[in-house]
């Protein structure tokens, strides 16, 4: 038990942090949304940085790190409102990697850290429902519509949930093909998302359902943690707007209801941090249930509309003009609280193991 | 005691509704929404529709044009424009023309109100400054006498529409060196007057809002209201009138109706599952508690009385309740919920709840914030010492 | 449209409380509890002031009043904690002369208004589900087990829910019959109720299916109401308190914590009385829907535990103790907000119509 | 960065959860529950039992005859003791003793603490008066020394257990004329002391608290703890100590899974619908997260450093989500839900749901009320400013 940062990752926190604030103003975050793209330079500093392949095994030339590592790498990234698709990319590699043989994780690493491979994952469809999988291969070849592919339109690769034989698998696609067309869906969060149709794209296997069940479980982690970095950013932002903005005399941080306020969000806060690393070490332990993280994520989506709701109330009107930066968090925060299961799909699925013995007092 | 809406005012819901069906063309709302209700052809041949019917003076008194009538036809009538989302009006008739009858002068009033009635002039509100938000009273926007004009100098902000309003109510300050309440007045400042500069400041909410900047910016003494130090009642008198407005229960109901028929005809299994109709019932119940502060209001309006306390409840319980039901509809729909109006068909009720999640800010902290309301609530309504 | 009470109302209202207030003292209400018995005494007075008759027609020797009218006379009886089945003997009452012929009817109230005729419901039965009834009668007479019968144990007579042939109705039976046997169950409310076993007890039908439908509608209604009562007492304690309580040199109704805490129990308070007296006067005009009904308790049931632990909260220890006559309202507000539909069980019946067409914007 | 529990701990709570298998016994739970924890012979067969294992001071410094272990096998302790219902010791251990070790003289705790380990002493807190409450530090119970004794006069209340305790760990003002929290000292008062008085207050939850009344009650200086006018800090610290046991996540999930268990055994059918399983899958996750606050507070513990927010956090969510878990538990139980403990086999869960109800408001002011924890996170955790 060690709540604390390894010395390692607090290099990591500390140079990650640095590194985006000094790179990555707030102006260009708000150019990529105006232009609707990706920050592709920013990918570059982060391929330059060797952060890509952090998460992965040693052996196959990555960073040895962990999930938790990651974790905290996606939390620095939330908290600049960067629009990179780190956790879709990692996501993907992670599944690359872990099935086929060394040569081919090491291959699938390569092309990742390199920067000439940008995958996404590609699992929705129409029905908005995680079991439902009508995209299907046949012939080495994918036929089929998905829905909220993020930065779909700006990567190279798309990691397809499809059916071959009635059997889910993963299977990545060149989304530069031809056969693969993609529309952009304007989102909440305002990063890049699409609906991407698949007409006879050449396809080549990365796994089955474990694969497909791992993927989803490792994202839902991801935006987890996302969720908690825009939380935190506008925990950060409305305490110290706190202590300077006056109104009748004095700091409005001395009133009680701000102060309340502000208490609640810090718990709120404080609760989803550790249940989300909690939940990302015990993925790194092989030791994670679905349940465990299905409650991480619905903490973390409950959580972050109202820490950014009490920043606005403490904000006023200061908080909603897009010349402040509060309102990437609120809107970056609930885009990520719907990714890859809201609040209410997470706690009734996590609802299905409630009266199953705990694990959590051992 | 008596909960039923007597015949009277059903009729008058029913002539509403009528008058609403007829107008309620997607060129005008198509207008609405992309001007944010500034003006266009069409929001101007449906105000002169509704300045013809004479609701927005149906409750004003008989000597000031209108019909005298219950404040609850007003009720009605706001209930109904904001429940099918229509431009019914805005502060001007709401909130401005009920402070000029009041406290202008009988200039004022021949000079402005038939302007606003014919949907002629409409007013920005230029209360708020970079350092007095809930703090009005701090304002430090500064007007000096000069023989028969004001010159006025400072910095406004949120003086959303300034940029398509004809006027601006504004509020400076005119002696500094008085108890602050007591150093204020209110001036009608025209939009396009020389030394006024109006900036926009873009929302995340969509649209914008304004600063305005006062640089010797001149206003003839006639066209100060009610008295030079008399503003603070004034503003007080139209934020009163502003925070009914924004305690209205119709367009939650909307937002709400509007989720479920999206569900009802879009994703009829979901609205199967017990889980998200439970959920509903709970924003429904909460739409009802909502609407029984609000009818409550009314009917202290309705009495000739001034509600403070109820006022301050109604509001609070609209404006977190339109957070909760934003929030909570987003979550219902799933990934869909985050989609905004530029996705057009996929984007379920027309992005409503998205667009919903942004705004809903604002009325929390906007019309008075809802601590303040609270604090206002535990004095006014429950005698607790300062 | 009418928000404010009728002058009859006003004067009812003044001369229940003034004679709650001159005629029991909090501390009859704590010799009940501790000696488990109900208010006979207290009984007595309510027959002779007449309030009995109250929400019954003039045409068969009631007092003409309305259920609206009875709600104000029970709200008034919870502020006091007053130990007497009056809500059960109405709806009894009310069920008794609406179903029979005009002399039955009066047959019946005049049994009330004597106060020989002391009736409470039975309905619910071991399942604790509405729709669930085992009792059963054969031949006149009643086999069956009742739970939760509210003064059972202190009633002349029940009016039991039972089958005869299948269908569901209702049935007067003689509380001192030997066929009937009662143990007290000890409820959070501290009122008497009891668990009552019938054995072939004689019984008189009352009414079928809509009847047995019609008192639950009222009961409900009436606990709603009871609800309202424990929480505005609380409310109205608990503003005095804040207002003569000093702590750190001040009233503690001057910390904006307290004063908010305040406001929204006085919200929720607010909320709720409109709705249940809405509620009520549908019913007296016959316009109410049993959504209305479940929505209206759901609203008092959910609502009064909030605010007597906000009461708690702002009394601190001295509301924590039996001298203080706080828990009354705690405890009754609970029992209330459970019997005749929880909150959780009103919202789950209110949510089957919850995509109906809309009555209250009309 | 590392969540998992290391082997010793696992371990230490096997040794523990065995320990609680072999002395859970009903008569010790019978006894417990009539004596709400004060005294009795399964009481104290239990007590010493638990006093052989030396776990009530495997944390204390080794020369204060304690091992010096790690705070987390304290926190592993409590976990559980409560979790299973436990009578594990009380403020005796958990705040009397570590005070007495920390302010104590030598003296004292060659006293106090050999009997405090047997189980002999036990002691009740003597702070809350009628007019100081929350704001403890205005308190009036006046000692006044006269040679080598100390006489108090003033009024407690809320001295719980008083009435079987052998002591009274009293606060009392000893310098009227410095500033209030500086005239404050620490007795240590036999419960049996001439000129004290025990009156015992019938509290909501069952049981009872008591007033206590002293008049020229006598205590020789040799009693003073930690110094003259050093009561407060000495007060703070029992309170911290006293905070992390009011946080822990034991008896609430304790209470949750008694619900789930009642529901899982006697009401297959209502565990099985989709409403109810959600709504407990709520309450789990509030258990989680307020578990996390509390492992949060004792790693800092265990560090050696003091947590003031993280108590403070782990307080009000502890606290909070036990109102939670009473009122929605009573509201799935229906009925039943109300049904006290003497209702015997009828009461779901023994009666705990109901009981837990009745009781649970005194967590939430009790402690430092909720109010002030806010006011701390506030201040201690962000640096709001005062």
């Amino acid at each position: 038990m060690n709540l604390d940062l390894d010395p390692t990752q607090t290099l990591l926190r500390e140079t990650t942090r640095e590194y985006l604030a000094s790179t990555v103003p707030f102006d260009r975050v708000r150019a990529c949304e105006r232009e609707e793209r990706w920050d592709s330079e920013l990918w570059r500093g982060l391929i330059e940085q060797g952060w890509l392949g952090l998460p992965f095994p040693e052996s196959i030339g990555g960073g040895g790190g962990r999930l938790t590592d990651a974790g905290l790498l996606l939390e620095e990234f939330a908290r600049r409102a960067a629009v990179v698709p780190l956790a879709e990319a990692l996501v993907c590699g992670l599944a690359c990697t872990r099935s086929g043989s060394p040569s081919q994780a090491s291959a699938a690493l390569e092309g990742l850290l390199s920067g000439d491979v940008v995958p996404v994952p590609a699992v929705l469809e129409e029905s908005d429902t995680w079991g439902v999988v009508e995209a299907r291969v046949e012939g080495e070849q994918l036929i089929g519509e998905k829905l909220f592919v993020d930065y779909g339109q700006f990567a190279s690769h798309h990691l397809v949930a499809a059916r071959e034989n009635d059997e889910l698998g993963l299977y990545r696609v060149d989304a530069r093909d031809d056969a693969v067309g993609s529309a952009p869906l304007r989102t909440i969060g305002r990063t890049p998302s699409a609906r991407v149709v698949y007409r006879d794209a050449a396809v080549e296997p990365v796994g089955g359902p474990e694969a497909l069940r791992d993927l989803i479980l490792t994202a839902r982690a991801f935006a987890a943690v996302q969720c908690l970095g825009s939380a935190q950013e506008a925990l950060d932002q409305t305490v110290a707007y706190a202590k300077v903005r006056e109104q009748f005399g004095r700091p409005i941080g001395t009133f009680q209801a701000v102060q309340h306020h502000a208490a609640n969000m810090a718990s709120r806060v404080a609760s989803t941090r550790y249940l989300v690393y909690e939940a990302l070490h015990a993925l790194d332990h092989g030791a994670a249930t679905p349940q465990q993280v299905a409650f991480a994520k619905a903490s973390a989506s409950r959580m972050v509309p109202e820490v950014t709701m009490l920043a606005h109330q403490i904000h006023g009107g200061n908080g909603m003009i897009e010349e402040n930066d509060l309102y990437f968090f609120t809107l970056r925060g609930k885009d990520r609280s719907l990714a890859w299961g809201s609040a209410e799909e997470c706690l009734e699925e996590a609802s299905a193991a409630v009266d199953a013995p705990r694990e959590w007092i051992c | 005691m008596d909960f039923e809406w007597e015949k009277e005012y059903r009729d008058f819901r029913g002539e509403v509704r009528s008058f609403i069906e007829e107008w309620r063309t997607p060129e005008l709302l198509e207008e609405y929404a992309r001007t944010y209700g500034a003006d266009g052809p069409e929001l101007r041949r449906f105000r002169d529709a509704l300045g013809e019917r004479g609701w927005m003076r149906m409750c004003w008194p008989e000597e000031e044009g209108g019909e005298g009538r219950n404040l609850f036809y007003q009720f009605i009538f706001v209930e109904e424009m904001e429940y099918w989302g229509m431009p019914y009006g805005n502060l001007t008739y709401t909130s401005i023309a009920p402070s000029i009858q009041r406290f202008g002068s009988d200039e004022q009033r021949r000079r402005y109100l038939p302007g606003i009635l014919r949907g002629e002039s409409t007013f920005a509100l230029g209360y708020s400054e970079p350092n007095a938000g809930t703090d009005l009273a701090s304002l430090r926007t500064r007007a000096r006498r000069i023989g028969d004009e004001w010159v006025i100098n400072g910095q406004k902000i949120w003086t959303s529409l300034a940029d398509v309003a004809t006027h601006i109510w504004l509020a400076a300050r005119t002696d500094p060196d008085v108890p602050k309440h007591q150093g204020i007045s209110v001036f009608i400042v025209p939009a396009d007057a020389p030394g006024l500069t109006i900036r926009p400041l873009h929302a995340m909410y969509g649209g914008h809002t304004n600063e305005t900047f006062y640089d010797d910016v001149r206003v003839p003494h006639a066209d100060l209201v009610g008295g030079v130090g008399r503003g603070w009642p004034i503003i007080m008198h139209a934020l009163n009138h502003e925070r009914v407005g924004l305690a209205a229960t119709g367009s939650l109901a909307r937002l709400f109706d509007q989720l479920v028929a999206h569900l009802a005809e879009r994703r009829p299994e979901r609205l199967e599952d017990p889980l998200v109709r439970r959920r509903l019932a709970d924003l429904q119940l909460d739409l009802l508690e909502q609407r029984a502060l609000a009818v409550q209001n009314a009917w202290i309006i309705s009495k000739g009385g001034t509600p403070i306390a109820e006022a301050s409840m109604a509001k609070v319980a609209a404006t977190e309740l339109r957070t909760r039901i934003a929030n909570t509809g987003m979550d219902l729909l799933g990934r869909y919920g985050g989609l905004s109006r530029e996705n057009g068909e996929l984007a379920p009720a027309e992005g409503r709840m998205e667009w919903s999640f942004r705004i809903a800010p604002i009325f929390r902290f906007g019309g008075g914030t809802n601590e303040i309301m609270r604090d206002i609530i535990a004095a006014a309504g429950l005698g607790l010492p300062r």
